[in-house]
């Protein structure tokens, strides 16, 4: 037997709670009366308004575009009518600009039909890419058409696709490998297409079994042109980030500060792959959503396809209201994700779960100081000190925290997962990365 | 870098000293002789003697060096198998801090072959450094320097260079007092001019030192540079010459002193150093911020180098 | 209680009911204070033993010392306007770990004074737990060996005969006062040695499971092994300190120990002197070892080494507690030079 | 500057707010390492204040003829003469302390107090200023000595000079050279605290 | 020019202050310091002697130096002592070979001040040996008349403690029974092995015949109280005069906790006197065989 692929250095087990919503198909959630889309979805420049108040859209309308800078244009989920360009509440920054629109019921869906794509160029598709307003939406936010034409000198030569979910509780992307395999599966060779290389690897965590076997059928390893590789990885967090990713597939390890074309690699998360293919296949804008809704704290957990811009609200009435106890309100997963502190926040792109967490399932215990037990240098995946990061910061020195990798850290929480005075070391982290100087 | 070339001077330096007295020793028939045990004395051989004659107790007189009027009294002699080694057993047992006359008679054919037996002068050599490295540690068992001590142990870096600068003046202060003391000081009857004396030269090493170092390696100055300044009132460097004055120590001795002495002063430092870098982060009560908390700090050295204390090594 | 009820009538929450902290918003079950608890679990059954080897003195001692240092923690960190942590128990830890290197015959007192010096001078004052850089019972003990030398060198009480355990009360304890095994040979040799201890399997033995005088930590290397191995099973400590440390003192006893060399007995310089404890409690403890592997497999061999040292060239029979003192502050400068290995270095290769 | 300033202040200058110990924390060696007992403490007082004030009338005498460039040969040689001077004089007449205080009396040449207070005070100001801030300094220091040479005679050995007054020894561990640390440490933090808590209740008021 | 000519006659002229100022202090404390030498050795002999605390000390009482040497040239070795002839008659010089035998014997003029100087000592000794002869000081005996009879003699000695060297004088009498001891000088642990200078384990050796010392033990047990109170002088001179008596053929109660010191000590004592009881017989046989006159 093949011992499974994985990073060596760190890396830490926490418990899954992925049994909630596993089995669950995804759900097509019915439209709200209302959706609040935020301009500013995803990394770069956020999108200026091109319609006005009051005007009357249709499904897929383009309401938003970058003119100058890195972006993507944001497009209207349903036919609808907009009501406020005003502020929202934002899950991180406290509120952001954003559009709000009143769905009009009455119009027909738009019927989205195939296209034939393989006489297109690759400039053609990336356009296309573009169009479609993709980001990465494992989380980043990051514009998929810039990253998809790397720099000319570091040629790539594989791509890989991130169906490792090692986040507990989110089930989205398994779902989608289950339901959407053949799309993903296109939506790689369109990207392979467009990086105009041949070799593709889709990881996946070996907790998702059935994932691994549909998206092995899907990939049709038996044709003679397969470019797509299906590969097994271990349950280990943080097994989908991009660095740990690219180790654990290709042995080849992304320098610190770099991205990981350094290395000839492309990530892209598997979702990302089928919103490429609704962009460029389908020419459907992204505008609609797997996510995960989990946790003690919700009526029905759910993996739920909802339009971007629903609002938590509504999700929550849709899906049995709120649970006692319920402790806190997480989007994303739990251990890079954050929490929010109102329901009137709205679904962007890179939303991938919304966690309802109860009492039990957070850990609440004030903080205590160091004891140098060291177990966050052995969770910490990329080699880093973790504590003496917090020590440092906690005496009001943040400046010089650089020589112990702030900067490297990509705040996967493995180090405050472990530890036992439950410090915020994430937290601190962050503080270090706004202080200390980043070199060059 | 420059740091590097240094140390690695001096440590070719020490190495000549030490190396020197080794040559020096003589060879014959015995090859090498220790006490081997509380009453015990062993002689290695170059080649293999007569049984009867090695083990008749008769035929050895031993004594110590000062005491040439009491013989020893001898248990047994005993041959090794090889008969190239000699174990003679006493009846009492050996004060082996103290240099033993052994005389044998026609061993090997030889009419009458004396030799001294103590312990390795090496070992006692390296015993003063190391006793004034760790057991005696200028720092934290005899509290010099404190000063300094305190003023520049925060940064490890500072640490590392003040130390390094110590140990070499430390060392050329000590071998020129030395050498004032024994060949001036004493024969003139002018020993009430010590203080004087030493610390004038410890100016003069200072003063050299900066001038030498600012022509032949400006670069190693300005990273050291500053340091010298803070030499001279230093009690940690006039205690050395001192103590040899005190001690009447020979030159080795004088230079193995000087080179625990500094090393000692280093390693204090930088101990201290790291650990004030971890004070920093730490919360102190604000009375005891700054000095207090830093005595507080030596204190618990101290304690932990009371396990030295009693050390032995040779 | 009331965000519980509004949020079970399911009225419109408003905002800031629920918890908002930064992620990761998971942890895992481990905490300082089931780390500190298991330990002294991991200590309790020694204890008991020494009660029968003993008497009953051990336990009392053991008691005094505990709340002698709960109080201190708890006195020093009200005068000093810090939260108080005495449930954590690392105070309890250093009470226990206090009573288990000090003579079981000296007057209780003794770990009171040393309570005050370890918990307060050796912890509170600079910064409280985490920021000592001495192993805080050590330094009570180091403390109480300058103050009281003749008490803590000869207080050691003999193993009591038919369970006896209450014969030790009441009796001056110059009456019944022995010497360790250690002090036994290195002030008379070998040769007393194995007239009181006996030798071969049988000294082993009666070592490895506790009868004979000693420390209480010291006495049962059985339990205390079974203790470390539980606490190696539940991944609180790591094998790097422990193996490297009996390893070094194995091996050097072996080489140097003897009358000649090589021919030392490394099994009993493991048995004896505290090596056991200071290997799996006292050199693992968070705070004053360095957190890196490599680092730590340096640190244990550096006590290792000078517990042989001190043990056959210095002046004192046990050595590994001066050994551990000394080598607590270097765990910072071993941290600094075995830094953990990044990721990958930056591109144009380490700085 | 100086001339407003009466002998009463300059001395309790170098006894309280500047002592030498507590407050500017020069010439630590001997603080810690012969204060065991009052006795040390004083005699070593004695000799420092003797070196303090014959230096600081020497210098303050001849300041006019010392040239700025060889100033600081010239207080090293100064120092150096009078050290040589009260050693000789506690080796010849009291031979039993000398001994205890072993070679700290030689190393007062290296006692930064001294050097600091001919460089700051005594080569600007006129003769009898620099005798009262030699004095006010030594007796700093001297008093400096004796306090932490009480505490640790008291717990070290259940005596206070020489007498035994406790009738046990309280803690060995004072008079071991290790407690000097300790005990300095304290004092500083406590002198500290006295300062915060005055002027707490100065500004109360 | 003129500035470094200024500076260097001023420096000159401070440096030459200095020296006479120091060279003045020495002269005025040299003679001081060595008298004050000298009354601090006799009052540690009068305290042996029992004539403590400013007891008045007899006048028949009278001390006697005798002076050790190794003497060694060629290929042999000789001890050579200097022995008083009695005040102000200067010295015997008696050379005795390895064996006992006498080598040679000269009278030595040399004052009774003089021969307190080392080096003018060494150089008469060095004349009186001849030629070729190399000497080395190896100590110094006092023997103690009263009314021209031997009643004491006073050892110095050296030797390893627990850490260091502990130097010592002890008091012996004619028969070699130890008389009393005094540590002059010791390194020890304090709390621990320094207690060796306290009365209770110092005054343990008083008393002690040459024979019980030469099988001298050191035991690991409490001191018994009463024996303790008698060793610190608390009871009357007369019961611890009784106690002595008892306890005379005992061994040496060792420090609590600092065995080592305890036992470094008891050997290093029976080495002093073994070594002294054995040359002192030589000596004597000597002296008698040759008649020579000496003061004691």
């Amino acid at each position: 037997m093949k011992s499974l692929l994985t990073f060596p250095k760190g890396g830490i087990h926490p418990p899954e709670f992925k049994t909630q919503t596993q089995g669950l198909g995804i759900e097509i959630m019915p439209v709200p009366d209302e959706l609040e889309l935020i301009l500013g979805q995803h990394i770069g420049a956020p999108c200026q308004p091109t319609v006005g108040k009051r005007e009357e859209i249709g499904e897929g309308a383009l309401i938003g575009e970058v003119k100058k800078g890195l972006g993507v244009p944001l497009h209207a989920p349903v036919a609808g009518k907009i009501k406020d360009i005003g502020n929202s509440v934002h899950p991180v920054r406290v509120s952001a600009p954003s559009i709000t629109l009143t769905v009009n019921r009455e119009a027909a869906a738009v019927r989205y039909e195939r296209q034939a794509w393989q006489n297109l160029d690759a400039a053609e598709l990336l356009t296309r890419v573009h169009d479609g307003g993709i980001i990465g939406i494992g989380g980043a936010g990051f514009p998929t058409h810039v990253k998809l034409k790397p720099p000319a000198n570091s040629p790539v030569d594989t791509l890989i696709l991130n169906g490792a979910e090692c986040e507990p509780y989110i089930t989205a992307d398994h779902r989608a490998m289950l339901e959407y395999s053949a799309e993903i599966v296109e939506g790689a060779k369109i990207i392979l297409k467009i990086l105009g290389i041949k070799e593709c690897h889709i990881g996946i965590e070996n907790n998702k079994p059935d994932a691994i076997l549909a998206m092995t059928k899907a990939a049709e390893p038996s044709s003679p042109d397969a470019s797509v590789k299906i590969r097994t990885l271990q349950v280990k967090y943080p097994q989908g980030s991009e660095k740990q990713l690219i180790q654990a597939i290709t042995g080849r390890k992304v320098p610190a500060m770099a991205l990981p074309s350094a290395v000839g690699v492309v990530v892209q998360n598997v979702a990302t792959a089928k919103a490429i293919y609704d962009a460029v296949v389908l020419r459907k804008p992204l505008y609609e959503k797997v996510i995960t809704v989990a946790g003690k704290g919700i009526g029905r957990p759910a993996n739920l396809l909802v339009k971007i811009g629903t609002k938590l609200k509504d999700i929550v009435d849709y899906l049995g209201g709120l649970q006692p106890g319920l402790s806190k309100i997480v989007f994303g997963g739990p251990m890079m994700g954050f929490a929010v502190s109102s329901l009137e926040v709205p679904v962007t792109k890179t939303t991938s779960a919304v966690l309802f967490l109860t009492k039990d399932e957070i850990d609440t215990k004030p903080h205590s100081q160091c004891i140098r037990c060291g177990w966050c240098l052995d969770a910490c995946p990329m080699g880093l000190e973790p504590k003496e990061i917090g020590l440092h910061v906690e005496a009001g020195r943040s400046e010089v925290t650089e020589p112990f990798g702030v900067f490297e850290c990509f705040e996967c929480g493995s180090c405050a997962y472990v530890c036992p005075a439950k410090r915020p070391l994430v937290q601190f982290v962050r503080l270090a990365k706004m202080k200390a100087k980043r070199p060059q | 870098m420059m740091m590097l070339v240094k140390i690695r001077y001096i440590v070719l330096a020490a190495l000549f000293f030490v190396v020197a007295p080794l040559a020096a020793q003589a060879e014959g028939l015995i090859v090498d002789q220790t006490f081997s045990g509380k009453k015990e004395i062993t002689v290695k051989l170059s080649g293999a003697v007569d049984r009867k004659v090695a083990e008749n107790v008769g035929n050895y007189t031993v004594f110590e060096e000062a005491d040439p009027d009491i013989i020893l009294a001898l248990g047994s002699a005993t041959l090794g198998h090889d008969s190239k080694s000699v174990t003679l057993q006493f009846k009492a047992p050996l004060n082996t801090a103290k240099t033993h006359v052994v005389t044998a008679q026609g061993l090997a054919g030889i009419d009458k072959t004396t030799f001294k037996v103590s312990k390795s002068y090496l070992g006692y050599l390296f015993g003063i450094f190391i006793s004034a490295l760790l057991i005696n540690n200028f720092v934290f068992t005899k509290y010099l320097g404190l000063c300094v001590f305190f003023g520049t142990s925060k940064k490890k870096s500072t640490a590392k260079g003040m130390g390094v600068v110590f140990t070499v003046v430390m060392v050329v202060s000590a071998l020129m007092s030395w050498f004032f003391f024994n060949f001036i000081l004493t024969p003139f009857n002018l020993n009430f001019l010590q203080i004087v004396v030493f610390i004038g030269l410890v100016s003069l090493t200072v003063q050299a030192v900066d001038t030498v170092l600012r022509k032949v390696n400006p670069i190693l100055f300005n990273s050291f540079g500053v340091y010298l300044v803070l030499v001279i009132a230093n009690c940690v460097i006039i205690a050395v010459p001192l103590i040899l004055a005190n001690n009447n120590y020979n030159i080795f001795e004088t230079f193995m002193l000087a080179l625990g002495a500094g090393g000692g002063f280093l390693l204090a430092l930088y101990l201290m150093s790291s650990v004030s870098e971890r004070l920093q982060l730490a919360k102190i009560p604000p009375t005891f911020k700054g000095l207090p908390i830093a005595f507080i700090v030596a204190g618990q050295f101290a304690m932990a180098f009371l396990g030295f204390s009693g050390l032995q090594l040779f | 209680m009331s965000k519980q009820q509004e949020l079970d009538d399911q009225s419109a929450a408003p905002a800031g009911l629920w918890k908002v902290s930064t992620s990761p918003h998971l942890k895992s079950s481990e905490s300082v204070e089931k780390i500190m608890w298991t330990v002294v679990a991991c200590l309790a059954p020694p204890l008991i033993l020494s009660v029968f080897v003993f008497g009953i003195q051990t336990l009392l001692i053991t008691a005094v010392s505990v709340i002698s240092c709960v109080a201190v923690e708890w006195l020093s960190q009200k005068a000093l306007g810090r939260p108080v942590t005495i449930k954590d128990g690392s105070a309890v830890l250093t009470g226990m770990l206090l009573a288990f290197v000090i003579p079981p015959g000296v007057s209780p007192l003794l770990p009171i004074l040393a309570a005050v010096f370890a918990i307060y001078i050796g912890k509170h004052l600079l910064g409280g737990i985490g920021y000592n850089f001495f192993n805080p019972a050590l330094l009570g003990r180091a403390f109480l060996l300058a103050s009281f030398p003749v008490a803590m060198t000869s207080a050691w009480l003999p193993p009591v005969k038919n369970l006896a355990i209450f014969s030790f009360l009441n009796r001056s304890i110059d009456a019944v006062s022995t010497a360790t095994p250690l002090a036994v040979m290195k002030e008379k040799g070998m040769v007393a040695f194995t007239e009181i201890f006996g030798s071969g399997t049988d000294l082993y033995t009666s070592f490895f499971f506790g009868w004979r005088p000693g420390c209480i930590g010291e006495t049962s290397g059985f339990l205390l092994v079974l203790g470390g191995l539980y606490l190696l099973y539940r991944g609180y400590i790591t094998w790097h300190i422990p193996v490297s440390l009996l390893g070094t003192i194995g091996v050097l006893s072996w080489i140097f120990g003897g009358q000649g060399y090589m021919t030392g007995d490394p099994l009993l310089s493991l048995l004896s002197g505290g090596a056991i404890l200071g290997a799996f409690y006292m050199a693992t403890d968070y705070v004053t070892s360095p957190s890196n592997k490599t680092a730590k497999i340096v640190f244990a061999i550096g006590i290792g080494a000078l517990t042989v040292l001190i043990r056959l060239k210095g002046g004192y029979p046990e050595g590994i507690c001066y050994a551990i003192l000394l080598m607590n502050p270097l765990s910072t400068v071993l941290d600094g030079w075995f830094k953990p290995k990044r990721f990958a270095p930056p591109l144009g290769g380490a700085k | 500057m100086a001339n407003d300033k009466s002998s009463m202040q300059l001395i309790t200058r170098g006894i309280l707010s500047e002592n030498p110990i507590f407050k500017l924390a020069l010439s630590m060696c001997p603080a810690v390492g012969i204060s065991t007992t009052v006795m040390n403490g004083f005699m070593l007082g004695i000799a420092v204040l003797f070196v303090q004030v014959f230096s600081s009338v020497t210098i303050s005498t001849f300041k006019n003829v010392i040239h700025p460039r060889i100033r600081i040969p010239t207080y090293t040689l100064t120092i150096a003469t009078w050290v040589t001077v009260i050693d000789l004089v506690l080796a010849a007449y009291l031979p039993e302390a000398y001994a205890k205080m072993g070679i700290f009396v030689k190393l007062i040449v290296a006692f930064a107090i001294i050097t600091m207070r001919l460089e700051m005070f005594a080569c600007k100001e006129p003769v009898k200023d620099s005798f009262w801030d030699g004095l006010g300094m030594g007796l700093g220091f001297m008093i400096g000595m004796m306090v932490i040479g009480f505490v640790r005679e008291l717990l070290g050995s259940g005596a206070i000079f020489g007498f035994d007054v406790l009738g046990f020894k309280p803690l060995l561990f004072f008079i071991l050279p290790s407690a000097g640390f300790f005990v300095v440490g304290l004092m500083m933090a406590f002198f500290n605290w006295i300062e915060v808590y005055y002027k707490r209740s100065k500004g109360l008021k | 020019m003129k500035n470094i000519i200024t500076i260097v006659i001023r420096l000159t002229v401070s440096c030459l202050l200095a020296a006479s100022i120091m060279g003045l202090c020495f002269i005025f404390t040299s003679n001081a310091k060595k008298h004050n030498e000298h009354v601090q050795e006799q009052r540690v002999i009068y305290d042996l002697l029992g004539y403590k605390n400013g007891a008045k000390i007899p006048d028949s009482l009278a001390l006697h130096e005798v002076y050790r040497y190794v003497i060694s040239g060629g290929d042999r070795q000789s001890i050579g002592y200097l022995v008083p002839q009695g005040h102000g008659k200067g010295f015997f010089f008696v050379n005795i070979d390895l064996n006992g035998g006498l080598l040679a014997s000269k009278t030595v003029a040399l004052g009774d001040t003089e021969a307190l100087d080392p080096k003018t000592r060494d150089k008469a000794i060095e004349q009186a040996a001849g030629p070729g002869y190399t000497v080395k000081f190896a100590d110094q005996t006092i023997v103690v008349t009263n009314n021209g009879k031997r009643i004491a003699y006073l050892l110095g000695g050296k030797f390893q403690g627990f850490k260091t060297f502990v130097n010592v004088m002890l008091a012996v009498d004619p028969e070699f029974t130890i008389l009393g001891l005094a540590v002059l000088e010791h390194e020890e642990d304090p709390g621990l092995g320094a207690e060796i200078v306290q009365d209770y384990f110092k005054n343990q050796f008083k008393g002690k015949a040459f024979e019980a010392l030469k099988t001298i033990e050191v035991v690991k047990a409490p001191i018994p109280t009463e024996y303790l109170e008698a060793l610190n002088g608390r009871v009357s001179e007369e019961a611890s005069g009784k106690l002595r008596e008892q306890y005379k053929d005992k061994a040496i109660y060792a420090l609590t906790g600092a065995t080592i010191s305890s036992k470094a000590v008891a050997e290093g004592v029976k080495g002093i006197v073994t070594k002294f009881a054995y040359r002192l017989n030589v000596l004597d046989k000597i002296l008698q065989e040759q008649q020579l006159a000496v003061s004691f």
